[in-house]
C-alpha cells in the first residue's frame, strides 16, 4: 500500500470492504463491455486497413436485433449492480440506533468534534473499533464535506442543517481525514487525521483527555449563561414552555401541526424562534442567531437531551400548561 | 373590428377562470389548493396560446417548440421536488 | 513534406461519384476572398467566416485555459504550497474551468463546425438567422472580455461551479463580474442553438428528408434543444447569485432561510446537460468521420440518430448525480442514480454501431480518423467510469475526488477535444482550401491519445486512493503519480501547440485542395474548397442517403 | 448523393421566411418561459420544505390588487391579439391603434404594480433598504424577496413589450411597415406580449394564492 506507487487504499471497516467488493465486481463488468470496443477496432483497423485485400463481402448495415440486444443487455446487467450499490447507501443513510454519537462541527478550515464526555478535539478524531460511530455534523460558515478514504464515506457538512454519517471502524491505525467539498482558500490543507484504537485504549484517552464538565453540564452552564433558565424553567416569572423530557418526544405547535424534538428543531428554535411556536405559547422569545455558535448549539441540545434521559419517565411531556404563556 | 367575435368569447372566458381561481383560494382546500390554481393557470395559458397566439394554426413546428419548453418546466419542476419531498 | 494524398491508398476502391454540380463549371469566387478588409470579416453574416472567427476566438480561449491548467500542473509535481498560494491555486483552477466550460468546450464544436457545415450539409446557402448569428458572436466576445477583465482584476476562487454559500457569502474575488460573463455568454448560446435549430427545420434543400440527414447534423439538433432549453435556467441562476452576493436575498443562503442544495439543483439542472452541450457534437463529428474512415455507411443509423435525440433528453432527468453526498434525500439518490444509468444506454449503442461501422470497410489511417478512433477508446473509458460514478455506494467514497476529475476530462478532453482536432484536421482542406502534412497529423494525433492517457489515467488511481479534488497540498504518497500526470500534461500541451504550427503553415505553403479530397459522400463536399459565399449555386436536390458509398447501394440492388 | 436542382432565387421564399421567423420565436419563448422556469422551482421548492410560512407570507400580498393587474394584463393581450388580427387584413390604423392600447394597458399594470410596491413599502414588508421593517421571520423576507425578484423581472418583460409596440406602432406611422405584407413584424411582438401575460398567469397563484 506504501509503496512507490500506491494502488488500492486501506480498509478499516468492514463497510469499505463491501464497497471494494462492488467496485471490483463492476469493474470485471466494465471490461467485459467495453474490451470488444478496444479490441475490434484495433481488429479492423489492421483486417480492414483500406487497399488491402480482404473479404468484405455481405457487410451488415443494420440490425435492429443486434442493435436492441447490445443496448439492453448490458443496461440489465448493470441494473444488478444498482441495486447492490443503492442498497449499501440506503444502509449508510440508516444509522443504528444505539451508535456512539459525535458532535462535528465544520468551519473555514477546521473540523472540531465534541465526545458526549465533552473531551474536544480539533482537526483528529479518536474512535474505538468495533462500535458503531454516528457523527452528526453541521457547518458554521460555508458546505464542507468530511471524507475518510479508509471507510469509503463522506458526507457535506451544510450550514443551517445537520447531517449524519455513520461508521463502524474495525481496524486500528490513524488515517486521513480530509474537506472534499472546496470551502474557498485553505481547502487544500483542511484536513486532519482518525484515531482508530482498541477500545481500551480510548477509554484510556477519553480518561486523559476528560475536562471538568460533559457536554451536557457545558450546555447547562450555556443555558444559564444565555438566560435561557430564566424562561424556561418551572419556577421562572415569563411562562415557557418546560424542556425537560421533550427531546425525542412530538411537539404540538400553534398552527396545528407536530414536529418531533430533535436537534435540528431545537436548534432551529434558538436561532429561528417564532417560525415552529409551540402551541399555547406566545411567540416572544429572542432569536439567539449572533450569539450562540454551533458548538453552543450542540452543547445546549445536549443539554436538553440530558434533561430527557434524567426525567423522561417521571416529568409529564408539558404542552399548553398556561393560556397566558410564552415561547418554546 | 375584425375578429373580435371570435376573441372575446375567449376573453370572456380568461376572466372566468380568474374568477374561478380567486374564488377556490378562499376554499379550504388544503393540499388540493396549489393543484387547483395550477390547473386554472394551464387551462388560461391554453387559451391564450391556442385562440390569441393562434397557436391552433400555426405549424406543428412551433406547437412542438412551445410545447417543449411547457414540458421541459414541468421536469424541472417535478424532478427537484423529489428532494425535498422525500428529504 | 508529405503532402495529403487521395489516389495513392485507394487502390480498387472508387469513392461514390458525384454528379457534376452546377457550381464546379465555372469558378466562383470563394467565401475567404469576398472581401479583405477588417469590416468585411466582422460585419460578415457569412456562416462559413462567422465559423472561422469563433475559430480564431475559441483557440485563443483555449490556449488561457491551457495556461491555467499548465501553472496548476507544474504547481503539482511537489505536495507542498510552492510555486502558488493556496488561494492563487484556487484562482486558477476556477478560471480554468469557467474559461473551458464556457468559452471552450460549449462552443468549440458547435459553433466552429456545427456553423461552417450545417448549411453546407443540408443543402442551404446560410443559417436561417444570418444577422442573429453574427450578434450571437459578439456576445460571445462580450462575456469572454468580462471573463478577461476577471482575469486581470484578480480572478475569483469559487471554482466553475459556484457552490453557495462559499461563492454568495464568502468568497473574495469578483464573483458577480465572473457571474455576469458566464450570464452574458449564455445568451450566445441560446441564440446559436435557436439558429440551428430553425435551419433544420426550414432551410434543407429538397429531398433532404430527415432520413436523409448527416448523423452530424442530428447531434446538432438535439444540442441546440439542450442549448435553448437549459441555457435560461442558468441564467436566471446566476442572476439570483449575482443578486444575492449584492442585496443578500438569502435564497441560497442558510444563515438567511434559504437552501443551498436548492442552488445545486438549479446549477445542476442546466450543467449537468450541458455536459451533453460538450460531447454531443463530439459524437456528431465523430460520426462523421468513422463513415469516412471506413468508407461504409454508419451501421444503425436510425439508432445513431435517435440516440442523439434520446440522450438530449435523459440528460435532463439525471442532474442530481453530481449531489449524492450533498445531504440529499437517499430516495431521490436512488432515483437520480437509476435514470444516470439509463442515459449510458444510447451512449453504448453509438459506440458499439461505430464498432460494427469499422468491420468489412477500407479503413484509412488518416489523421482524421486516428482522432476519431482515439476518440471512442477515450469516451468509453470516460462513460464507463460515469456508470462507476452513477453507483451511490461508490460514488459516495470517489466524489469530489480525483476520480471524478479524471471521469470527465476523459469525456471532455479526451473526447471532445479530441473531436474537435478531428475535425479540424477533416474539414480543413474545406474550410481553407488547403492541405496539411499527414505526417504531422498522425503525429499529433498519436501524441494527443499518449500524452492524455499518461496525464489522467493516473488520476483515477488517485481517486480512488481518496486525493480530494481542488487541493494542491497533498499527501507525500500521492506524488508519483502526480509527477506522472505532470509528464503527461507536458506531452499533451506540446501536441496541441503542433497543430497550431503545420496548420497555419499550410494555410500559405499547402496544396491547394479538391473539392473532395478524402474522397467521401456529403454535401459539403459537393462545392468547391473553400466553398463559395452562398455555398450552393444551385440548391441541390437530394435524391439518396446520407454515406451512400458502394456497399450500400450493393445492399440495395 | 445530390443534383443540381431547379435554381430557386437566392432569397429564400417568403413562406419559408414567415415559418423560419414564427419558428424561432417560438424557440425563443419557450426560453424565455424556462428563464421564468427556475423562479417557479425555487416557490415550489420553498413551498414543499417550509409550507406554513410559505402560506402565511403570501397571505400577506394584496391578492385583489394582483386579481386586478391579471385583468388589465389580459384585456391588453387581447388587445394585442386583435392587432395581429387587423394586421394580417392590412388595416394600418386599426393595427397602430390597437398596438398603442395595448401599450397603454401594459403601462397601467406597471403603475399598478408600482402603487402594489408602494403600499407594500409603506406596511413594511418590502425587502429593500427602509421597506422591511415587519419582515422579522427569515423565511417571510426570503418569500418577499423571491416575490421581488419575480415580479421584477416580470415588469422588465412587460417593459421590453411596450418599448416593442410603441416602436412597431411609429414604424406603421413611418410607414415602413406596410400591410398585410409585413405583418410578421406585429405578429413577432404580440407573440412576445401573450408570453409576459402567460407568465404573468403563473405568477400570480404561485405568489398570491398560495393557500
Amino acid at each position: 500500500m506504501s509503496g512507490f506507487l500506491p494502488f488500492w487504499p486501506e480498509q478499516a471497516s468492514a463497510y469499505a470492504a463491501s464497497v471494494d467488493r462492488l467496485v471490483l465486481a463492476f469493474s470485471a463488468l466494465i471490461i467485459v463491455l467495453s474490451a470488444p470496443v478496444f479490441l475490434l477496432i484495433i481488429a479492423f483497423a489492421i483486417k480492414y486497413r483500406r487497399g488491402k485485400p480482404a473479404d468484405r463481402s455481405h457487410p451488415m448495415n443494420r440490425n435492429v436485433w443486434v442493435e436492441t440486444s447490445w443496448a439492453v443487455i448490458p443496461f440489465l446487467l448493470i441494473l444488478i449492480f444498482y441495486v447492490w450499490s443503492t442498497q449499501l447507501y440506503f444502509g449508510l443513510h440508516r444509522p443504528p440506533a444505539d451508535a456512539l454519537e459525535i458532535e462535528v462541527v465544520a468551519k473555514q478550515w477546521m473540523w472540531k468534534f465534541q465526545h458526549a464526555g465533552g473531551q474536544g478535539e480539533i482537526n483528529e478524531l479518536h474512535v474505538p473499533t468495533g462500535t458503531n460511530i454516528k457523527l452528526n455534523m453541521i457547518s458554521q460558515d460555508v458546505i464542507h464535506s468530511l471524507y475518510l478514504p479508509v471507510l469509503r464515506i463522506k458526507q457535506d457538512v451544510l450550514p443551517g442543517r445537520y447531517t449524519t454519517l455513520w461508521f463502524n471502524a474495525d481496524k486500528p491505525g490513524t488515517y486521513r481525514m480530509t474537506c472534499a467539498e472546496f470551502c474557498g482558500t485553505d481547502h487544500s490543507v483542511m484536513g486532519g487525521s482518525i484515531v482508530v484504537q482498541e477500545p481500551d485504549g480510548f477509554s484510556l484517552w477519553l480518561e486523559t483527555s476528560a475536562t471538568d464538565s460533559t457536554l451536557a453540564a457545558q450546555g447547562a452552564a450555556l443555558f444559564r449563561r444565555f438566560g435561557c433558565s430564566g424562561c424556561h424553567e418551572p419556577h421562572s416569572s415569563v411562562r415557557a414552555p418546560s424542556l425537560a423530557g421533550i427531546y425525542g418526544q412530538p411537539v404540538a405547535l400553534n398552527n396545528g401541526t407536530a414536529v418531533i424534538a430533535d436537534a435540528q428543531y431545537i436548534r432551529d428554535s434558538i436561532l429561528l424562534p417564532n417560525a415552529q411556536v409551540a402551541a399555547g405559547y406566545a411567540p416572544i422569545m429572542p432569536t439567539f442567531a449572533n450569539v450562540a455558535t454551533e458548538s453552543d448549539l450542540i452543547a445546549l441540545t445536549a443539554y436538553i437531551q440530558s434533561l430527557a434521559t434524567d426525567n423522561s419517565r417521571s416529568a409529564p411531556i408539558p404542552t399548553n400548561i398556561a393560556p397566558e404563556g410564552t415561547a418554546p | 373590428m375584425p375578429g373580435l367575435r371570435a376573441l372575446l368569447p375567449v376573453y370572456v372566458a380568461l376572466l372566468a377562470l380568474l374568477a374561478t381561481t380567486l374564488g377556490a383560494s378562499y376554499l379550504p382546500l388544503g393540499g388540493w389548493s396549489p393543484v387547483v390554481s395550477t390547473a386554472v393557470a394551464l387551462a388560461k395559458a391554453a387559451l391564450i396560446a391556442g385562440f390569441f397566439m393562434e397557436l391552433r394554426l400555426e405549424g406543428a413546428a412551433l406547437r412542438l417548440a412551445v410545447f417543449a419548453g411547457l414540458f421541459m418546466c414541468a421536469i424541472l419542476l417535478v424532478m427537484s421536488s423529489v428532494d425535498p419531498l422525500t428529504r | 513534406m508529405s503532402a495529403l494524398s487521395k489516389t495513392s491508398e485507394d487502390g480498387s476502391i472508387i469513392g461514390l461519384e458525384h454528379e457534376p454540380a452546377g457550381e464546379t463549371r465555372h469558378e466562383r469566387e470563394s467565401y475567404l476572398r469576398a472581401g479583405h478588409t477588417l469590416r468585411s470579416w466582422l460585419l460578415t453574416t457569412d456562416h462559413k467566416r462567422i465559423a472561422l472567427l469563433y475559430l480564431v476566438s475559441v483557440t485563443f480561449f483555449f490556449f488561457i485555459g491551457g495556461l491555467a491548467a499548465a501553472i496548476m500542473r507544474v504547481d503539482l509535481l511537489t505536495p507542498e504550497a510552492d510555486l502558488l498560494t493556496n488561494e492563487g491555486y484556487n484562482r486558477a483552477f476556477t478560471l480554468h474551468g469557467v474559461i473551458m466550460v464556457w468559452f471552450f468546450l460549449i462552443p468549440s464544436i458547435p459553433n466552429v463546425f456545427g456553423n461552417f457545415l450545417i448549411p453546407l450539409m443540408i443543402g442551404a446557402r446560410d443559417l436561417a438567422f444570418p444577422r442573429l448569428n453574427l450578434l450571437s458572436w459578439y456576445i460571445y466576445w462580450l462575456g469572454g472580455l468580462f471573463t478577461l477583465w476577471v482575469l486581470v482584476s484578480g480572478g475569483v476562487d469559487t471554482g466553475w461551479t459556484f457552490y453557495t454559500p462559499l461563492s454568495s457569502m464568502f468568497a473574495q474575488g469578483n464573483v458577480v463580474m465572473a457571474a455576469t460573463a458566464v450570464f452574458i455568454v449564455g445568451f450566445s448560446s441560446i441564440l446559436t442553438g435557436l439558429n440551428f435549430i430553425v435551419t433544420i427545420h426550414t432551410m434543407r434543400a429538397p429531398g433532404m428528408h430527415w432520413g436523409r440527414l448527416p448523423l452530424f447534423v442530428w447531434s446538432h439538433y438535439a444540442t441546440s434543444v439542450i442549448l435553448v432549453l437549459a441555457t435560461p435556467v442558468l441564467t436566471v441562476t446566476l442572476a439570483l447569485i449575482a443578486a444575492e452576493r449584492l442585496f443578500g436575498l438569502g435564497i441560497f443562503d442558510p444563515a438567511l432561510g434559504g437552501d443551498p442544495l436548492l442552488y445545486q439543483h438549479l446549477f445542476w439542472f442546466y450543467s449537468h446537460p450541458a455536459v451533453y452541450i460538450m460531447v454531443l457534437p463530439g459524437l456528431a463529428v465523430v460520426s462523421e468521420l468513422v463513415a469516412a474512415a471506413a468508407r461504409k455507411p454508419v451501421f444503425g443509423y436510425w439508432f445513431v440518430a435517435y440516440s442523439s435525440i434520446a440522450i438530449a433528453a435523459i440528460g435532463f432527468l439525471v442532474w442530481a448525480h453530481h449531489m449524492f453526498v450533498s445531504g440529499m434525500s437517499m430516495y431521490a439518490g436512488a432515483v437520480f442514480s437509476f435514470l444516470s444509468l439509463v442515459v449510458a444506454v444510447p451512449s453504448g449503442i453509438k459506440v458499439y454501431n461505430w464498432t460494427a461501422t469499422l468491420w468489412k470497410g477500407h479503413i484509412s489511417l488518416d489523421p482524421p480518423f486516428l482522432f476519431a478512433m482515439g476518440f471512442i477508446g477515450l469516451f468509453v473509458v470516460g462513460g464507463l467510469t460515469g456508470l462507476i460514478l452513477a453507483m451511490l455506494a461508490v460514488d459516495v467514497h470517489v466524489h469530489d475526488t480525483y476520480f471524478v476529475v479524471a471521469h470527465f476530462h476523459y469525456i471532455m478532453v479526451g473526447g471532445t477535444v479530441s473531436a474537435y482536432f478531428g475535425a479540424l484536421h477533416f474539414w480543413w482542406p474545406k474550410m481553407t482550401g488547403r492541405l496539411y502534412p499527414v505526417f504531422w497529423g498522425r503525429v499529433t494525433a498519436v501524441m494527443i491519445f499518449v500524452g492524455f492517457n499518461l496525464t489522467f489515467f493516473p488520476q483515477f488511481i488517485l481517486g480512488f486512493l481518496g486525493m480530494p479534488r481542488r487541493y494542491h497540498v497533498y499527501d507525500q504518497q500521492f506524488q508519483v503519480l502526480h509527477v506522472l500526470s505532470s509528464t503527461g500534461a507536458t506531452i499533451l500541451g506540446f501536441a496541441y501547440l503542433f497543430p497550431l504550427i503545420y496548420l497555419l503553415y499550410a494555410l500559405r505553403h499547402g496544396t491547394p485542395a479538391s473539392a473532395n479530397p478524402w474522397d467521401v459522400t456529403g454535401l459539403e463536399w459537393t462545392v468547391p474548397s473553400p466553398p463559395p459565399k452562398h455555398n450552393f449555386e444551385r440548391i441541390p436536390l437530394v435524391t439518396r442517403k446520407p454515406y451512400d458509398y458502394e456497399v450500400e447501394k450493393e445492399e440495395q440492388s | 448523393m445530390s443534383r443540381a436542382a431547379a435554381s430557386p432565387p437566392l432569397v429564400p421564399p417568403a413562406k419559408q421566411e414567415h415559418d423560419a421567423t414564427l419558428f424561432g420565436m417560438g424557440i425563443f419563448l419557450a426560453s424565455e418561459f424556462l428563464l421564468f422556469g427556475g423562479l417557479f422551482t425555487i416557490l415550489v421548492f420553498y413551498r414543499i420544505v417550509h409550507g406554513h410560512e410559505v402560506v402565511e407570507a403570501s397571505k400577506e400580498l394584496h391578492l385583489w390588487i394582483g386579481a386586478l393587474n391579471t385583468v388589465v394584463l389580459l384585456t391588453s393581450s387581447l388587445a394585442a391579439a386583435l392587432a395581429a388580427k387587423s394586421a394580417k387584413d392590412g388595416d394600418q390604423r386599426l393595427t397602430q391603434r390597437l398596438l398603442l392600447a395595448a401599450a397603454a394597458l401594459g403601462a397601467v399594470f406597471l403603475v399598478i404594480k408600482a402603487g402594489e410596491y408602494s403600499l407594500e413599502y409603506g406596511d413594511g414588508m418590502l425587502p429593500v433598504p427602509g421597506g422591511g421593517g415587519q419582515l422579522v421571520e427569515p423565511l417571510s423576507r426570503l418569500f418577499m424577496n423571491i416575490y421581488l425578484v419575480a415580479t421584477g423581472l416580470h415588469a422588465v418583460h412587460l417593459t421590453i413589450g411596450i418599448g416593442l409596440f410603441v416602436f412597431t406602432a411609429f414604424r406603421i406611422w413611418h410607414r415602413s411597415i406596410r400591410l398585410p405584407q409585413d405583418q410578421l413584424s406585429i405578429v413577432v411582438p404580440t407573440l412576445y406580449w401573450h408570453l409576459v401575460d402567460i407568465v404573468w398567469i403563473f405568477l400570480y397563484p404561485a405568489l398570491y394564492l398560495q393557500r
